[in-house]
């Protein structure tokens, strides 16, 4: 019941925000609730068993039998960290908020607590079609987080956002439900269990897109590589940053982006394994291209924001080719990569929401000299920039020095382009810090009638477990990695035959015994 | 000639009886009463309890696979389904009459009435294996429902409607009949049930029969309104009163698509591939047509008409998995829950757009939702409920909707069909997303109505949640209906 | 006492003094602040002396005292423990760098005092100490990379200190980037070595080296000693990365000092030392090396001739010592390498310290030809200064004589090295004994230009004892490494102390391992590098001092060439017009052309192509029924026609 | 030739010519009156198949009720012939001609076509059907199809309040302006 | 001989080819004409082109279900003519107009 209650219990605290009669209480509860979560989701360390590859926590119920549809949950090394930085950034999320969201609160704390359902089921469900239902179900509360609490172009930002996403999911299903007809001739009956999709031998044939396989793992990979966002379908990614209000950007980079990353993990390696090794180079490629393209188009923008956007498609662009050499560092690292950009990036945009929030300006040339002026915002805001442009020490440096060294294995020259992006990623975080932080004061920061505040006490509040997380990480990765570990090493070496077990016995969750005897 | 018509068959029928008979008190009473109108809500009542004892005397009786009168009538599983969205839905339809101000007050006991006798028609239709049964409930419910579009308070717009209607429906039903008579030529019966086993000879060997099958099929797409037998649709649906175009669009839709249905039963698309090709076409065009005019409109039930369009196509990518395959259950099955759906979350929007309507002849643009959302927040997250669900995004039924209508069409091995539905949900995407945009995105003053209109947010409320709930236990839901049929 | 716990000391002595200074940078006062810092260096420092003592105490194989605190990164093959190593290589470091270090910081506490974020400067500069630590002593490619990027870090920070004034700012920027550039090929060279032979320990690479000359290019050995290199390039300041650390100079003196001269900038070389048997096995890599080594020394020596800002005279100076650094260790004498690094370390540091106290004295100016005659304001930093002007010029029996010498011995007669290279280091030396001498005279010597209202004081002793104790050292510094062929005329001073004890570490060029000059030439080769430069030094004597209009002169005469030197060779120009600027117009380009224009644009046409389509069914539904009913026909026709089709 | 067939000709050409007037003529009054005779030259034809009840009703349905109301109608709204009998625009014009056309060919040449596609007569029916159909005729109708029959009396009844309901409706017949 | 035969032996085609011609002269009517009342005429002439072929059919095929089905259709028809009529009045005292240009404010 574990997974389950994680999964749906925010729907609860929607729904009792949603009747809240109290206003002012609201963004208390929120925070108690969020808290709640997240110390429920540490709940699963406690039962979770890190040497094993199976999958752990297993819910099993039939849901569309006709379908072989199954309300299914378990967890793994793969997703459990993801489950954890997503409970970890919500109380973060609603504390960064407090001031920022005015308008609306309610329905701002229900949608984000119905956007983390969505997101902790993406990661939790392993049935194809239940898993679609949180993927799309997504899509809501963001939507309306950015159209309703965003900027000026919020309305453009929201809707690219979902036709977008949409554009690639549809075609997933139509994938998803094929591979359901593939189980019913290989195995008898209809099943939607992505075990069962594990199973399934579907024929390849390479030099060519139109073999099944291809097709399928475009299908797949196209949904996800719009949510990742892979170069060239980026371009939502800058718009629905700059529009969305901060938490709604928080969420987006922080949790919102490893859904497309994560589930190519998931679904698209261990399912079309050979597609995936044919089509390798075009990831590769791809997430070269973004690497640089990122950062190189991050380097000259003139909104703080929009520069963190980039930033992030040249990040994204790092998990994807660590995933895609198939080797232990490579897919470790883009792993570790996913929480170091959800938290690092996460952070950058808390930040920018803060020093929104006092000068309602996000355009660079604005700034200067707030060093002197915000000297702890200051601190902050360069931990984290370092953590971001990957020093070692913080845990940007763990991620990408895994993912460098997986894809040097298996293709030298991508490895050699890819690490432009440690030059171009300090080159333009640096100077966007110089130009914002440093030499003379700017119009903003020198405004005799709006003096600039430092952060107060809940602002440092809201810094420092993302500061704690970002040496933790960096300095004891493997306190991290061991709990993957057994699932990461598993997939690589069984990659051409991947399949997952549920885990039987040694559950410390008594009732989990009787659900697994009955499959 | 075996003429045993008895007390079964009068049992199988007894829907229609009562529901007949209940359409008689009010204008009866209306009569008793030296023509006064009796108070609405009391002409509502009758009128709804007409319609549970047809949907309870449809359960009952109703059984799987009984015929009446000689073959030309039958009481299976479509039958019983159809039957049950339809009246329900004519029933969310009458509750939305009872509001709207172009329907309300005087003659709303004819109104009734004319209403609860198209629904007749449609019970009519329903159970019609018969070609002369299915034009003459066909007519039944398209003649009474022309009175009752022309019959509203506004004065002009409806009236062009009706006549608009009225019109091209009788080209088409000369089609069908038309069409009807080369079967009839070509078979000797008219009768469904009658030539069934010969179709797929038929259709290969008879060109009458082919064109007779191809006129009827036309006839019938004018009534789901399949580009390019459409045109009329945007039109009619537009200039009648909200509540008789969600009579339309949901109940008339659905009863059209079960007689459709039972054409396309005889599997006579399965010796034809160029049936079948056409038909796709129709399909996929369709989809097009009616998503991409979508987008470029203002008005709000035009929206909606063209998006019910659209929604045809949809359903007709179900008819078609019927036809092709040997047993039509899953592909009928997966058509009937898509309209139950489609019922529901038509119904709702319409319910929203009564609602904005302040006068007979008020005309709702979708920029009059701004600020709706803060003035009725309960409304607007109905409204965005539907609208999610005609987009076909989980967890609500419209997406359970799409999923089995796709899983049939691709289980039949037309992905590529598939392909276009999802393509063409993501155009679809666009306009749907417009009303939320401006209802909670917008600033503005939302004018609703300032009358009371408890019923019709009731209506809203309960599909809301029903599309919500359903969308939970569709599994055996749908099961449920594809077990019934056939 | 415990190693493991004397090395958590040593370490973490700096950090700790970083963590008080950094939390309360706002509440501490200078004296509080420096002193905390200056403490937390000397307890490091006291550590180090003790893990010196211990590893003096063991037998000579066997000096290695590792400890590892827990396992860092572990993925499939790829260990890399929080280990760290002190050995003879390593000793010298940690020695070298808190001795000096404890100096610097004692300097600091009175040149920093009227600064307002003199915590924040000792937090960072005990970070940078932490930092340094950790890349000398790391027992890994890895952790000495955490160092590597750590103290790029910290000289970002304090390059930067000043950030209010934007070209500070600029210039660390500058050079955390220009570090970048050489630690994203450092990450390559990890790659490639970790490839091949599995591990990135560096006691076990050396082990693993091949133990065959590599001829290849592209040889595992040569690539990734290549790449490790170009990481040194960037931290060490050598063409082409170098331009970063004249604009360095923008931190405040005592940073120039520790970092930019005394330790941070060896950490190439020492790198270098540390892989000395890879470095071995790949003897491209090594040509490459003492080329660029050679190179660099004479081509910042050039610079540094024409330069008037004091520290920029010393941070050329700065880059051609280290060019001397590199050409030893591109030649194999990595126990030049390390030597010169040391005597480097104590006479830059000092000269840097002593141009802090002229520049605190001057009231912040550092232009030369505002000075002069300072000699008699400021006694204790002339003299010390002077001791450090001997050493650098190379000249006997100061530090820098023995280790410059040694250098330019071992270029001229390892199997590795070459004439033309020896011939390189003596040209340098010759320009480095010319422009110090122009220093020392344009600041210390001949009249005085100093502004009136500026009025130059002798420094306070907090500052004096540092230049002192350097100036000390300056002097005896080499005395641990005296060739052999002068101590066989000095009795009972033993020879080469220095060789000896690194000697184990080491390995020397594969052929001709037993290689030695005869003592003629080795005196000969000696005494033409030492007169060369002194004539060089009496020369910039007689310029500026005597006849100061003769340099005009010459400059006039060389003209254009000398504006192109004056002005650094016009290199950041060029990397600007040719690199920078390009590639800002290029991701301006890419924004505008392929996002906005191009991406976004195809979105745009879909959409307009859905709409245009939505217009167009709006135009065929006029109204008119009669058209709809054709439309009907149509429809009719199109089914009808197409079943008959086939 | 025989009298069948001359009939049948000259049937047809009275049939099809009044047909074309009702089409053609610009007056809706001479259109009704061609009607009528359309009507009247169809109820022939039907005599000339057999199905003489029906032939009677037509003549008394269609010639007798239907044509009376579409007079009526026609004197109620005192229309004098139109200046333009058909629609303006030529492209859509001819576009309509041409669908019509295209149908008419489609249709026709599958028609002319159909010989062998017609059902086979049903040798059980066919000998109970007798020269005058009209009582097998009322027994079909109120045996296999008498459920038909009464639906069309409901229809029948529903038309009648539903006609009178709209002439008395806001803006229907008896509206007032 | 056939073009003889074509004149003489009156067949099943005959009368279909005749409804046919019916049924397109009007449909074409409904097409083009804008007089409503004379466009509901010509529905009825379809509708009527339409019983000719039932009963075509039903002599041809011996099969007495064509007359019934002209019958219901004969019915309806009449009953679709009142509402049909009702609706032009309708619009006609709405419009004044029977002129079918003028029903054109629904588009787009």
């Amino acid at each position: 019941m574990l997974l389950s209650t994680i999964v749906f219990l925010p729907v609860v605290f929607a729904l009792v925000i949603a009747l809240w009669p109290r206003e002012n209480s609201l963004r208390h509860l929120a925070l108690g609730f969020s808290l709640i979560e997240f110390i429920l989701s540490l709940k699963i360390f406690q039962q979770f068993d890190p040497s094993s590859s199976s999958l752990q926590l297993v819910e099993k119920h039939m849901w569309i039998e006709r379908f072989g549809i199954q309300y299914f949950f378990g967890i793994d090394g793969i997703s459990l960290w993801l489950v954890i930085l997503t409970t970890f950034l919500t109380p973060i999320i609603i504390l960064a908020s407090w001031n920022s969201i005015d308008k609306r609160v309610k329905g701002f704390h229900a949608a984000l607590f119905l956007l983390q359902t969505a997101m902790l089921g993406t990661f939790l469900a392993f049935d194809a079609i239940f898993f679609y239902v949180f993927w799309e179900l997504s899509l809501i509360p963001m939507y309306f987080m950015v159209g309703i609490w965003g900027g000026t172009r919020r309305i453009y930002a929201t809707v690219k956002f979902f036709i977008f996403t949409m554009v690639g999911s549809v075609l997933m299903l139509i994938a998803m439900i094929y591979m359901m007809y593939l189980t019913q001739e290989a195995l008898g009956t209809m099943s939607a269990s992505l075990l069962d999709f594990y199973r399934l031998k579907i024929p390849f044939v390479g030099g060519t897109l139109l073999s099944l396989q291809s097709l399928l793992f475009f299908a797949f990979a196209l949904a996800f590589a719009i949510k990742v966002p892979i170069f060239p379908l980026h371009t939502w990614l800058p718009d629905a940053h700059v529009e969305a209000p901060t938490p709604g950007s928080v969420i987006l980079a922080g949790v919102m982006l490893k859904m497309g990353t994560y589930c190519f993990l998931r679904w698209i390696i261990p399912l079309f394994p050979e597609a995936a090794e044919y089509w390798a180079w075009l990831f590769l490629l791809l997430g070269v291209i973004g690497i640089v393209y990122g950062a190189l188009v991050a380097m000259v923008q003139p909104d703080v924001k929009k520069l963190v956007a980039y930033s992030s498609v040249s990040h994204m662009g790092y998990i994807i080719i660590g995933l895609f050499v198939f080797n232990s560092y490579g897919i470790t690292g883009g792993l570790y990569q996913m929480l170091n950009h959800g938290i690092s990036t996460g952070a950058l945009f808390i930040l920018i929401g803060m020093i929104y929030e006092r000068t309602h300006s996000r355009e660079i040339a604005r700034y200067g000299g707030l060093a002197s002026v915000l000297p702890i915002f200051t601190i902050f805001f360069f931990i984290v920039t370092m953590s971001s442009i990957a020093v070692p020490l913080t845990n940007g440096f763990i991620g990408e020095f895994l993912i460098l060294m997986g894809v040097f294995e298996k293709n030298p020259w991508f490895a050699a382009v890819a690490v432009t992006g440690v030059i171009l990623g300090a080159a333009y975080m640096l100077w966007m810090f110089m130009r914002v932080f440093f030499g003379p004061k700017g119009e903003l920061v020198s405004d005799e009638h709006h003096p600039l505040h430092d952060l107060n006490a809940r602002e440092i509040g809201v810094m420092i477990p993302l500061v704690v997380m970002i040496f933790w990480m960096g300095i004891f990765p493997n306190q991290f990695l061991d709990w993957s570990k057994a699932s990461v090493d598993h997939l690589v070496k069984n990659r051409s035959s991947y399949n997952l077990t549920i885990k039987a016995s040694g559950s410390h969750d008594p009732q989990a015994l009787p659900e697994e005897a009955a499959q | 000639m075996n003429m045993n018509i008895g007390l079964p068959d009068l049992l199988l029928v007894s829907p229609m009886i009562a529901l007949f008979l209940a359409s008689l008190v009010p204008i009866t009473i209306k009569v008793l009463r030296g023509n006064q109108e009796q108070p609405a809500l009391a002409t509502l009542s009758q009128a709804l309890i007409g319609l549970v004892a047809a949907i309870a005397l449809l359960m009952v009786f109703g059984g799987p696979g009984q015929t009446a009168f000689n073959n030309s009538l039958i009481f299976d599983g479509v039958t019983q389904w159809m039957g049950i969205i339809a009246m329900a839905a004519a029933a969310g339809s009458m509750v939305l009459m009872y509001e709207n101000p172009a329907t309300k007050g005087r003659q709303f006991s004819e109104l009734m009435f004319l209403a609860m006798n198209s629904a007749v028609g449609m019970l009519v239709l329903v159970s019609a294996v018969d070609l002369l049964m299915v034009f003459i409930g066909l007519e039944m419910m398209s003649l009474s429902l022309y009175l009752m579009i022309a019959m509203s308070h506004e004065e002009k717009l409806s009236k062009e409607a009706a006549f608009k209607y009225f019109v091209l429906g009788s080209v088409a039903s000369a089609i069908f009949l038309y069409g009807t008579s080369f079967i009839f030529g070509a078979t000797g019966s008219t009768n469904l049930l009658g030539f069934m086993e010969n179709a797929q000879r038929l259709i290969v060997d008879n060109r009458l029969f082919l064109f007779g099958t191809c006129l009827v099929i036309a006839g019938f797409c004018f009534k789901v309104s399949i580009v390019p037998f459409h045109a009329w649709t945007p039109d009619v649906y537009q200039g009648a009163p909200t509540p008789h175009t969600s009579f339309m669009a949901t109940a008339v839709k659905t009863v059209s698509f079960a007689a459709f249905l039972r054409l396309m039963a005889t599997k006579s698309l399965i010796a034809s591939p160029n049936l079948l090709d056409i038909l796709q076409w129709l399909a996929v065009i369709t989809m097009i047509v009616g998503n991409v005019a979508a987008i470029v409109q203002n008005n709000l039930k035009r929206m909606i008409a063209y998006s019910s369009i659209s929604h045809s196509g949809y359903i007709m990518i179900g008819l078609i998995t019927t036809g092709v395959s040997e047993n039509g259950a899953f592909g009928a099955g997966s058509v009937i829950f898509y309209l139950l759906s489609y019922a529901m979350m038509t119904l709702g929007a319409f319910a929203i757009a009564n609602l904005m309507e302040r006068s007979d002849s008020h005309i709702v643009n979708i920029d009059d939702l701004a600020g709706f959302a803060k003035k009725r927040p309960i409304m607007a997250l109905c409204l965005t409920i539907f609208l999610l669900s005609l987009a076909g995004i989980p967890p609500t039924l419209g997406f359970f909707g799409k999923f089995y209508l796709f899983s049939a069409a691709i289980g039949e091995g037309l992905l590529w069909l598939a392909l276009w539905g999802v393509v063409n949900s993501v155009i679809s995407v666009y306009y749907y997303l417009r009303p939320i945009v401006v209802m909670y995105m917008k600033e503005g003053e939302a004018d609703i109505a300032q009358h009371s209109l408890n019923a019709t947010m009731v209506t809203a409320v309960i599909s809301a949640i029903l599309i919500m709930s359903l969308g939970m236990v569709s599994g055996p839901l749908f099961e449920a209906v594809e077990k019934s049929l056939f | 006492m415990n190693h493991s716990l004397l090395m958590a000391i040593l370490l973490l002595s700096p950090f700790v003094g970083f963590l008080i200074n950094g939390l309360r940078w706002r509440k501490n006062g200078p004296n509080l602040a420096g002193g905390i810092a200056t403490v937390a260096i000397f307890i490091s420092f006291i550590c180090s002396v003790l893990l010196f003592v211990d590893l003096v105490s063991m037998p000579q194989e066997a000096r290695r005292i590792a400890v590892t605190f827990f396992e860092w990164i572990a993925v499939d093959r790829l260990k890399i423990g929080a280990g760290f190593v002190v050995d003879p290589i390593s000793a010298i470091m940690i020695l070298v760098i808190t001795g000096v270090g404890t100096l610097i910081h004692l300097f600091s506490v009175s040149y920093m005092h009227h600064d307002k974020g003199v915590a924040k400067y000792f937090a960072y500069l005990n970070l940078f100490v932490f930092n340094m630590l950790i890349l000398v002593l790391g027992d890994s490619l890895v952790t000495m990379f955490v160092g590597w990027e750590g103290v790029g870090l910290c000289s970002y920070l304090l390059i930067g200190f000043w950030f209010t004034d934007r070209e500070k700012a600029a210039a660390g920027m500058k050079a955390f980037i220009t570090n970048r550039i050489g630690d994203a090929a450092f990450l390559l060279g990890m790659f490639v070595l970790f490839m091949t032979f599995g591990t990135l320990n560096l006691h076990e690479l050396n082990e693993l080296a091949p133990t065959v000359a590599e001829g290849s290019w592209l040889g595992a050995a040569t690539l990734g000693t290549l790449l490790l290199f170009i990481g040194a390039t960037g931290k060490s300041a050598q063409i082409p990365l170098y331009v970063w650390l004249p604009d360095a100079m923008a931190g405040p003196t005592p940073v120039s000092a520790l970092i930019h001269a005394a330790t941070m900038v060896t950490a190439g070389v020492y790198m270098i030392v540390r892989l000395n048997a890879m470095f071995i096995a790949a003897p491209n890599t090594m040509m490459v090396i003492a080329v660029i080594g050679a190179a660099t020394a004479v081509f910042a020596a050039t610079i540094g001739m024409t330069q008037w800002d004091i520290k920029k005279v010393l941070a050329y100076s700065t880059v051609s010592q280290l060019g001397y650094m590199f050409l030893a260790a591109g030649v194999g004498a990595f126990g030049a390498a390390m030597f010169h690094l040391m005597t480097h370390a104590f006479f830059k540091a000092l000269m840097f310290l002593g141009s802090g106290s002229v520049i605190h004295a001057m009231h912040e100016e550092q232009d030369i030809r505002k000075m002069g005659a300072l000699k008699k304001y400021m006694p204790i930093t002339h003299f010390t200064f002077f001791l450090g002007w001997l050493a650098i010029i190379g000249m006997p029996p100061f530090a820098g004589f023995f280790s410059k010498d040694l250098i330019l011995e071992k270029a001229f007669a390892s199997p590795l090295g070459h004439p033309l290279l020896w011939a390189a280091g003596v040209l340098g030396a010759v320009m480095t004994a010319f422009y110090m001498t122009r220093l020392m005279a344009l600041t210390f010597w001949g009249k005085s230009r100093v502004p009136k209202e500026v009025h130059p004081h002798e420094s306070p002793w907090l500052m004096t004892i540092p230049l002192i104790v350097l100036g000390f050292l300056s002097v005896v510094g080499g005395w641990i490494g005296i060739p052999h062929v002068i101590s066989a005329i000095l009795p009972g001073h033993p020879a080469n102390i220095l060789g000896d004890w690194l000697a184990p570490m080491l390995k020397v060029p594969l052929s001709d391992a037993h290689h030695h000059l005869d003592a003629a030439t080795e005196w000969t080769l000696m005494g033409i590098s030492v007169v060369l430069a002194a004539i060089s030094a009496a020369v910039a004597y007689q310029f500026y001092v005597r006849s100061p209009e003769t340099p005009d002169k010459i400059a006039k005469a060389l003209g254009p060439v000398y504006q192109l030197v004056s002005k650094k060779y016009l290199i950041d120009e060029l990397y600007f017009g040719a690199v920078i600027n390009p590639l800002i117009r290029l991701s301006k380009n890419l924004w505008h052309h392929v996002d906005v224009n191009f991406i976004d644009k195809i979105t745009y046409v879909l959409g307009d192509l859905v709409r245009g389509g939505g217009s167009l069914v709006r135009t065929l539904q006029t109204g008119n029924m009669q058209l709809y009913a054709m439309y009907v026909g149509l429809g009719l026709v199109a089914i009808l026609s197409f079943v008959l089709m086939r | 030739m025989t009298a069948d067939a001359f009939i049948f000709w000259f049937l047809s050409l009275i049939t099809l010519g009044s047909a074309l007037s009702v089409m053609l003529l610009a007056n809706p009054v001479y259109s009704a009156l061609s009607l009528v005779m359309t009507m009247v030259g169809i109820s022939a034809l039907f005599v000339t198949l057999g199905a003489y009840f029906i032939a009677g009703v037509q003549l008394i349905v269609y010639a007798g009720a239907v044509m009376v109301l579409f007079v009526m109608v026609l004197m109620l709204f005192d229309l004098r012939a139109e200046l333009q009998a058909f629609s303006r625009g030529q492209i859509s014009g001819a576009l309509k001609l041409a669908t019509v056309g295209a149908l008419a060919g489609l249709i026709g040449g599958a028609l002319l076509l159909s010989a062998g596609n017609v059902a086979e007569p049903s040798m059980a029916e066919a000998a109970k059907l007798p020269p005058d159909a009209s009582k097998a005729l009322g027994i079909v109708l109120f045996t296999r199809h008498i459920f038909g029959f009464e639906a069309l009396g409901v229809l029948l009844l529903v038309i009648a309040i539903g006609t009178v309901a709209l002439a008395r409706a806001k803006g229907g017949t008896h509206a007032k302006h | 001989m056939p073009s003889t035969d074509v004149f003489t032996t009156i067949t099943l085609q005959h009368y279909l080819v005749l409804s046919a011609a019916l049924f397109m002269i009007g449909l074409t009517g409904v097409l083009l004409r804008r007089n409503v009342i004379v466009i509901m005429m010509c529905i009825e002439l379809m509708l009527n082109a339409v019983n000719l072929s039932f009963i075509a059919f039903s002599k041809f095929s011996g099969r007495i279900d064509g007359q019934i089905m002209v019958f219901f259709v004969l019915t309806i028809a009449a009953a679709e003519a009142a509402v049909g009529l009702a609706l032009i009045v309708c619009i006609f005292k709405r419009f004044r107009e029977v002129n079918i240009r003028f029903f054109e404010h629904l588009k787009g």
